[in-house]
């Protein structure tokens, strides 16, 4: 369609919304309550302009103008809110004639009467669009004389979010944002007119996506809790890069200041995340800046350690492998480790020329499926099939799912990028949830959202996929088993193979068990399926392409830990919090560890090297869904701490050789080999490629775990690190023993009870949470890297008290 | 996330008026459960005369909704009460026609009256003065509305005899005034109606 | 358009006019009328039987060439608006009644629910059959609790009757009604507000497009007139679209429920054809006003005001007459301002009520309705303003007019621009001598 | 040039021989400053409550030209609060090496808590020694770091040599 902006004319979509018009035609509107990626409302009315178009007779002819013979241009008689005006063809926009500036002016002078001029306190200062607009639309003086709205500032939504409230301009994005991208409204407007505010009965914004209202608040009612006044915007270094907290791939960006992390917000990757991460990754970075951290290498000596230089730490670790046979030492890297990290523990592994080499945590079946999608086919399926707790595992995806149900796909980008104003976005659109099934051992969240919801028995996964193939096969299928009447299944499985675009989404409960992961992959043949699986940590795939592999399953990483190795070195894993795999490493001749805390394995090393946090690295990972995406490091003082090619290079000097791997670059240079390409030049939003599957993934070393009533669930705040993430344990309590009501009071616990129980014979503290979403008999506790979900052991019998909570009123 | 348990509440409202919570329920469709809210406030609030945030919950619980939501919505409306209120709770409508016809002073009148300002309650909980905005009675104004029932052309004699028959509980019926042609009194009403 | 002294003299009606037949307001003020035995037997939804019997498409196009406009303030043809709902697709249709009357000076449809729900009943089953809605929501204004109950009682006994449910008057059409109370709130007059609040939502107003035919109650197609716009169908029907037409001026056809108040000696509702004077509503059929006037509001506190004076009062009130003198018919609630109430007073009044009333969804509303200008006008009346007040008052409400999302804005911001320019003499003496040109009046009848 | 012309020179010698001379006996007698003059900063306190004036926004370390300011925030206890808000200066340091006392700082506060003094003699011998912190700064301190090392070394009085006209912005300041 053809519209003119200011003169300047230009073609475009139908549909298009007439501020996006403005943006792409390089003309400037202000706006507050539009936001990308949501329903534009018109309610701050600051994007006005004047705007005509012609008209047709009847006939369908255009009315002429009759001194021209152009079509002549109707304007409409108010001025219009552009972001809520779609456009026409032949449509004329001014926003340049004086009418247009006096109306913004004005707009500008109503949305300051209230709100309070304490820019200089305020953490949004700086970064403000009221600021830049005001300054930019504004008369610079006010006639408002009266006192300003006086209502509560710094109140905590939760621990994690503060509001204040008299900042706030009423532009509903957040509430909005509630309603639309995760689809739980916690945050609502209370009162009305004058007298609006935002605010929520609920304990603490109940979900798991509350970060992101700080992001996207125009002003600074909003404000993220863990960076409240600790410095101003332009005083911020940002660094975009990509989260290693889960194989999502979500874009962010660390904002850094003196050498510490200070805050993350949201980066923008439309094909991933598009601008939206969970709390997990956005709060969950304090363990970086954690006084405990390791700054330089330690050596033991006797009993304690003594901090000494890299050089003398190598030299040390190079001079005792020299004296084991190859075959003997086991390097073993944690799953979040990057490409290149991986490149240096393979250049390592066979320098000293062993087959024991491994990434943990690691499921047996591969990571890269038959028949893979992307997560943006996960955004724009038509059908859905979900097997475990994606909303924890991967919660990136678990948005993307509920795109999918509102069936808009992802707009298409303007030169000014994501449309400001997508009209096809509505508030409360519906939801098809018809098109989403999920399977899970628990009442998960995204159950709600669903239009068929089984809940399986602990480990029943494979049961019940392999009966659902069984239906798909017109053969006899149990109904206890498949949890719904057979004409129910029935139709579920037409749907699959009706829909265009089906998908399941494997998670770890699943890939936890070769047997249900092959049922998974029948189901999927059968009916058509595309698969999405849910790698353990964030660069479980890549490290599986990379071959950061044993070379037979009894040099696995539990083999490793087995015996199979005399010499140990261990990036990033924790291993002795078992205190009988403790007790084996205790005689192990040389264990080295690198790690970024003196952790229970650390304290049992010979020489411990600081490692590096995934925000102080350079790197490549590889999403779930097979894209490549750069690790950028943030500019963090982490003292003399190295990633893992700065361990290898450092042992490379000491053995006099020049390992590959011995830096990011070089490590990159064998990368280009292998893949192809070179990382180097990764554009921030990735490189999507086709993965190879590798025949030779090699299965795990799997003694038959022990099978438990119970479950290790994942989360998405890292329990490794949760103790050290302030805030962010604060919001969501420790690391959790959740309980039926009935099993709880059976047993005398209620929520907020801190206990000590033994899960798979491992001791852990846990706080005890009572919900009835955990079916009775069965206790859910957080997965670990050293324990990642699936079945469990929990001996309640052996539950110690640590302390009771305190008896409520 | 975490899902905390709520406290321990008081018995739910509607646990013994099940029938007529689906009664209500079942005026509107499957697909606008959601409509049911403000008719389930409206229930609450004539029987406990204001609507505790334990019943917003129990609301939001029957709706499947989040009692967030409910909050926002209850508090969008002028006549729903966070608070108690008295069990005269007297409305008097201020806006223009009422007060060409002399509503303010009749608010200040009840104000002395009472010894109560706007939103006030008196201890005893017997009265409550709220000032509210037109009312649809400007032809016969001013109005006094006492709880759910309209008052008009309240003079000041009037408004005395109201008072008096409130203290003693003996609210009488109001008659139904219509003004202009169609005064249910006017004289000669059959034969104009014909 | 009309002008007094080209078009008849139309006749003037009372109930106690021998020349007119009272239609809408016919039964109005009668002990009983509310009951289904009363209103069938004075003819009682035989329009509807006759509706019934006709094509849904013969019904609108009645309506359309009747001239009827939509009597809740906009005045937008009903016929037309009948005819914007999509073709019949399987879908649920709704025709939505509003009742939620709250514009101060309006309150015709209070006792048309009160005294007649039945022939409300009537008009949304002649509706619901012309644009083949089977289900009908009546959103009554909370305060309006008698009419409510009232109205309940009526669905309740149309339903025993067969007037509402499966087959309703023994045809094949299926009809219901769903009764709906508000609980305060103006802004649930704006369409798509009421809409919202029925729905269980914060009345809050919709973005338009889609209008209510294409996505209204839960995004369904639907229709939403006002109570007398239905009232009004009732008798098109009966009596056909030419008896309707035959009433009224050029633009503006039929009868009207005009609305008296203020100090008048006999303020209340009148039935008269549209078009009628000033001077035969105020002067003749409410007996004149008690006390010297200086103002007339046409149609609702919304409705910009004019002067009191002869050439006002000759003005017949019809939509087109009206909007040439900057004014508006509105909802037809005439409110007479006297001589001795200060205009700043009054608008000051006005004002309160909208900056009650604002939903605070958009920035000039919450802002400028709700919160600037009623403190400008405390200002002033505190014998505290300034010529610049004034001035920033008249520039501020220019900006509130056609910026904001809905018409709450304007409808605060005209009367305003309206007084100032019919009585800036009384705001400037107000500022320059600090106190009103006229005192409060304290009176109330004893 | 004619001897006229050397004479008139001569006169202008002789007659500042009978003048009053324009130098002083610095550091022995206190020198003469504009009351505009900028020295080294001081950070005020509210006189009535004693609250620091600073609210730690970093405005002018922003405004600094040479980057010779460091701020760090924190937030007040409410019960025992540091300065009037929310917000407070946790770290507030100026390094007078890099301070080129342009006064861009004073202008830029919105809370009038810095304010460049009269205060001039700066000289020291280590370079951390010039990064002066808000305890070298906050108002009732006086003079520079080394002039307070001498003093507490030799247990007298700090003696700051200047005398200057006083300046409103400078509250509370007193030498």
């Amino acid at each position: 369609m053809k519209v003119t902006v200011n003169g300047t004319v230009l073609e475009l979509d139908p549909g298009t919304s007439a501020i996006d018009a403005v943006f792409a035609a390089g003309f400037d509107v202000p706006y507050f309550c539009s936001q990308p990626y949501m329903s534009p409302i018109g309610a701050c009315r600051m994007c006005l302009a004047r705007i005509g178009a012609p008209r047709k007779e009847r006939d369908g002819s255009w009315i002429l103008d009759e001194s021209s013979g152009e079509p002549k241009v109707f304007y409409f008689p108010a001025m219009m809110a552009t972001c809520t005006t779609a456009i026409m063809e032949g449509m004329v926009i001014d926003t340049l004639s004086k009418d247009v500036k006096d109306a913004q002016n004005a707009m500008v002078e109503f949305t300051l009467i209230n709100h309070p001029l304490d820019c200089p306190v305020c953490d949004k200062g700086g970064a403000c669009e009221l600021q830049d607009r005001a300054y930019e639309y504004g008369t610079g003086r006010s006639r408002f004389v009266f006192d300003k709205r006086h209502q509560e500032k710094h109140h905590p939504l939760s621990a994690l979010i503060t509001l204040d409230r008299e900042r706030c301009i009423h532009c509903k994005r957040c509430v909005r944002y509630f309603e639309e991208v995760p689809g739980d409204e916690v945050l609502d407007f209370i009162e009305r007119g004058g007298h609006t505010y935002i605010g929520t009965l609920e304990d603490g914004l109940p979900s798991n996506f509350t970060g992101n209202i700080t992001d996207i608040c125009p002003v600074g009612a909003l404000l993220d809790a863990t960076s409240r006044f600790r410095g101003r915007n332009w005083e911020y270094d940002h660094t975009f890069t990509t989260s290693l907290d889960d194989a999502s791939g979500s874009a962010i960006v660390v904002d850094a200041r003196t050498g510490r992390i200070e805050r993350i917000k949201s980066g923008l990757n439309p094909e991933v995340n598009k601008s939206w991460i969970d709390d997990g990754i956005r709060f969950g970075h304090e363990y970086a800046d954690d006084p405990e951290r390791l700054k330089r290498p330690l050596l033991r000596r006797g009993e304690g350690f003594e901090e000494v230089s890299w050089e003398e730490a190598a030299a040390f670790v190079a001079e005792r492998l020299a004296g084991f046979s190859g075959k003997d030492v086991g390097v073993a890297i944690r799953a979040d480790a990057t490409l290149e990290e991986g490149v240096a523990a393979r250049a390592l592994a066979q320098h000293v020329g062993t087959g024991q080499l491994d990434h943990a945590p690691r499921h047996g079946p591969s990571l890269v499926p038959l028949h893979g999608a992307t997560v943006l086919d996960v955004a724009t399926a038509d059908a859905l099939l979900v097997l475990g707790d994606v909303t924890e595992e991967l919660p990136a995806l678990d948005l993307r799912i509920k795109d999918a149900l509102k069936g808009v796909s992802p707009p298409e980008l303007f030169a000014h990028g994501v449309p400001i104003a997508d009209l096809r976005l509505k508030e409360r659109m519906p939801r098809a949830s018809e098109r989403l099934a999920v399977v899970a051992p628990y009442r998960v969240d995204l159950m709600k959202y669903a239009g068929a919801a089984v809940q399986v028995p602990v480990a029943g996964e494979a049961a019940w996929l392999q009966a659902m193939a069984a239906v798909a096969h017109a053969q006899p299928a149990d109904e206890a088993v498949l949890g719904m009447p057979r004409a129910e299944a029935e139709s579920l499985v037409r749907a699959w193979r009706e829909a265009q675009k089906p998908i399941m989404i494997v998670g770890g409960f699943v890939l936890a068990s070769e047997a249900a992961t092959e049922a998974a992959a029948s189901l999927a043949k059968a009916v058509g399926f595309r698969q999405v699986l849910v790698p353990p940590m964030a660069n479980g795939v890549g490290l599986e392409i990379t071959q950061v592999l044993p070379s037979h399953a009894r040099y696995d990483y539990q083999g490793m830990l087995g015996g199979s190795a005399k010499a140990l070195v261990l990036s990033n894993l924790n291993p002795a919090v078992d205190p009988a795999v403790a007790e084996r490493l205790r005689s192990c001749e040389l264990l080295v560890v690198h790690d970024l805390f003196l952790t229970e394995t650390a304290r049992l090393a010979h020489v411990v090297l600081p490692g590096t946090s995934g925000y102080e690295k350079d790197g490549t990972m590889v999403s779930l869904e097979g894209r490549f995406l750069p690790v950028r490091a943030a500019p963090v003082d982490a003292g003399e701490a190295r990633d893992l090619t700065g361990v290898v290079k450092a042992l490379g000097e000491a053995f006099g050789q020049r390992l590959e791997g011995r830096s990011v670059r070089s490590a990159r240079r064998v990368l280009r080999k292998e893949l192809g390409f070179d990382p180097t030049e990764l554009h921030r939003l990735g490189l999507l490629r086709e993965l190879p599957r590798r025949r030779a993934i090699v299965s795990l070393n799997v003694r038959e775990t022990v099978v438990g009533d119970s479950l290790r669930v994942p989360s998405l705040a890292r329990p490794e690190y949760l103790g050290r993430n302030a805030h962010l344990r604060a919001a969501l309590g420790g690391p959790a023993l959740r309980l039926h009501p009935e099993d709880a009071a059976a047993r005398g616990l209620r929520t907020g009870d801190e206990v000590v129980v033994p899960v798979d014979g491992v001791p852990r503290r846990l706080e005890v949470r009572v919900s009835d979403a955990v079916p009775r008999g069965v206790s859910l506790v957080p997965a670990t890297p050293e324990a990642p979900a699936g079945p469990a052991a929990v001996a309640l019998d052996d539950l110690v008290h640590e302390r009771r909570a305190l008896e409520v009123a | 996330m975490s899902s905390r348990q709520p406290l321990p509440t008081v018995t739910p409202f509607f646990a013994d008026k099940q029938e007529r919570l689906s009664e209500i329920l079942a005026r509107y469709p499957e697909y606008g459960r959601r409509s049911a809210l403000m008719p389930l406030l409206w229930e609450v609030q004539r029987a406990e005369r204001h609507v505790s945030e334990a019943r917003v919950e129990e609301i939001a619980e029957i709706l499947g909704l989040h009692a967030t939501e409910v909050k926002g919505v209850m508090s969008f409306y002028g006549t729903y009460h966070e608070h108690p209120v008295g069990r005269y709770h007297l409305q008097v409508c201020r806006t223009l026609s009422c007060s060409l016809a002399g509503a303010d002073t009749l608010a200040d009148f009840l104000e002395d009256e009472l010894d109560l300002v706007n939103g006030e309650t008196d201890p005893e909980g017997r009265f409550s003065l709220q000032y509210v905005e037109c009312l649809g009675s400007c032809g016969t104004a001013p109005v006094l509305q006492v709880n759910d029932t309209y008052f008009e052309r309240v003079s000041r004699s009037r408004c005395r005899a109201l008072l008096d028959a409130m203290r003693r509980d003996t609210l009488p019926e109001p008659t139904l005034e219509r003004g202009g042609d169609n005064e249910p009194n006017a004289p000669d009403q059959e034969g104009g109606a014909a | 358009m009309s002008d007094t002294a080209s078009s008849a003299p139309k006749p003037i009606t009372s109930r106690f006019d021998p020349r007119f037949e009272p239609t809408l307001y016919a039964h109005v003020g009668v002990p009983g009328s509310h009951t289904l035995s009363y209103y069938r037997s004075h003819g009682g939804y035989e329009a509807a039987s006759k509706a019934l019997g006709l094509e849904p498409k013969a019904v609108v196009d009645e309506v359309k060439a009747s001239g009827l406009r939509g009597r809740g303030g906009a005045g937008f043809p009903t016929g037309v608006k009948w005819s914007f709902m999509p073709p019949v697709d399987g879908r649920q249709r709704f025709i939505v009644c509003n009742a939620d009357e709250s514009e101060p000076g309006s309150f015709k449809d209070r006792y048309l629910l009160e005294d007649d729900p039945h022939q409300l009943i009537e008009g949304m089953l002649i509706a619901g059959w012309a644009i083949q809605a089977t289900i009908g929501v009546v959103y009554v204004r909370g305060e309006y609790y008698h009419a409510y109950g009232r109205l309940a009682a009526a669905i309740d006994e149309a339903r025993a009757a067969g007037i509402l449910g499966r087959g309703v008057l023994g045809s094949e059409f299926d009809f219901d009604l769903i009764l709906h109370r508000g609980a305060g709130a103006y802004i649930c007059g704006e369409e798509t507000a009421l809409m919202n609040s029925f729905e269980g939502l914060r009345a809050n107003p919709r973005l338009k497009p889609p209008f209510p035919a294409q996505a209204g109650v839960y995004g369904l197609p639907s229709t939403i007139n006002n109570v007398e716009s239905f009232c009004a169908a009732v008798h098109i029907v009966a009596r056909g679209a030419a008896w309707h037409a035959a009433m009224g001026t050029d633009d503006s056809k039929g009868m009207k429920l005009y609305q008296v108040s203020g100090p008048v000696a006999r303020p209340g509702v009148y039935e008269v054809p549209m078009g009628a004077t000033f001077r035969e509503l105020i002067m003749e059929l409410a007996g004149g006003p008690s006390e010297p006037a200086k103002a007339i509001i046409p149609g609702g506190s919304s409705t910009p005001l004019l002067p009191w004076s002869d050439a006002t009062l000759d003005l017949p009130m019809d939509y087109g007459t009206m909007a040439k003198h900057r004014s508006m018919l509105g909802t037809g609630g005439v409110i007479v301002i006297p001589e001795r109430k200060c205009i700043v007073d009054a608008y000051y009044n006005v004002v309160r009520f909208y900056a009650h009333e604002s939903c605070g969804k958009c920035t000039p509303c919450r802002e400028g309705s709700a919160t600037w200008l009623p403190k400008m006008y405390q200002k002033l009346l505190a014998g505290q303003g300034t010529h610049e007040d004034l001035a920033l008052m008249e520039d501020m409400v220019k900006h509130m007019r056609g910026t904001a999302f809905c018409p709450l804005a304007d409808a605060c911001a005209m009367p305003v621009q309206a007084s100032f320019e019919h009585f800036r003499h009384e705001y400037e003496h107000l500022v320059d001598q600090g106190e009103s040109l006229y005192p409060r009046r304290r009176e109330w009848a004893a | 040039m004619s001897v006229l012309d050397i004479a008139k020179g001569m006169g202008v010698t002789l007659s500042h021989l009978f003048k009053k001379p324009v130098t002083v006996r610095y550091p022995d007698e206190p020198v003469q400053i504009k009351a505009r003059f900028r020295g080294r900063h001081h950070l005020l306190r509210h006189p009535d409550t004693g609250l620091e004036k600073c609210i730690g926004c970093s405005l002018c370390a922003a405004a600094c030209p040479a980057y010779a300011i460091y701020v760090e925030a924190a937030e007040n206890d409410p019960e025992n609060p540091t300065s009037a808000g929310e917000r407070y200066a946790s770290i507030y340091e100026i390094n007078m090496l890099r301070c080129i006392f342009c006064g861009f700082c004073e202008e830029a506060c919105p809370t009038s808590a810095v304010v460049l003094g009269h205060e001039f003699e700066l000289a020291d011998f280590r370079y951390q020694d010039f990064v002066y912190g808000k305890e070298d700064m906050l108002v009732g301190v006086k003079g520079s770091k080394w002039q307070r090392r001498e003093a507490a070394a030799k247990g007298t009085e700090v003696r700051v040599a200047l005398e200057a006209p006083g300046r409103p912005e400078l509250e509370g300041v007193d030498y």
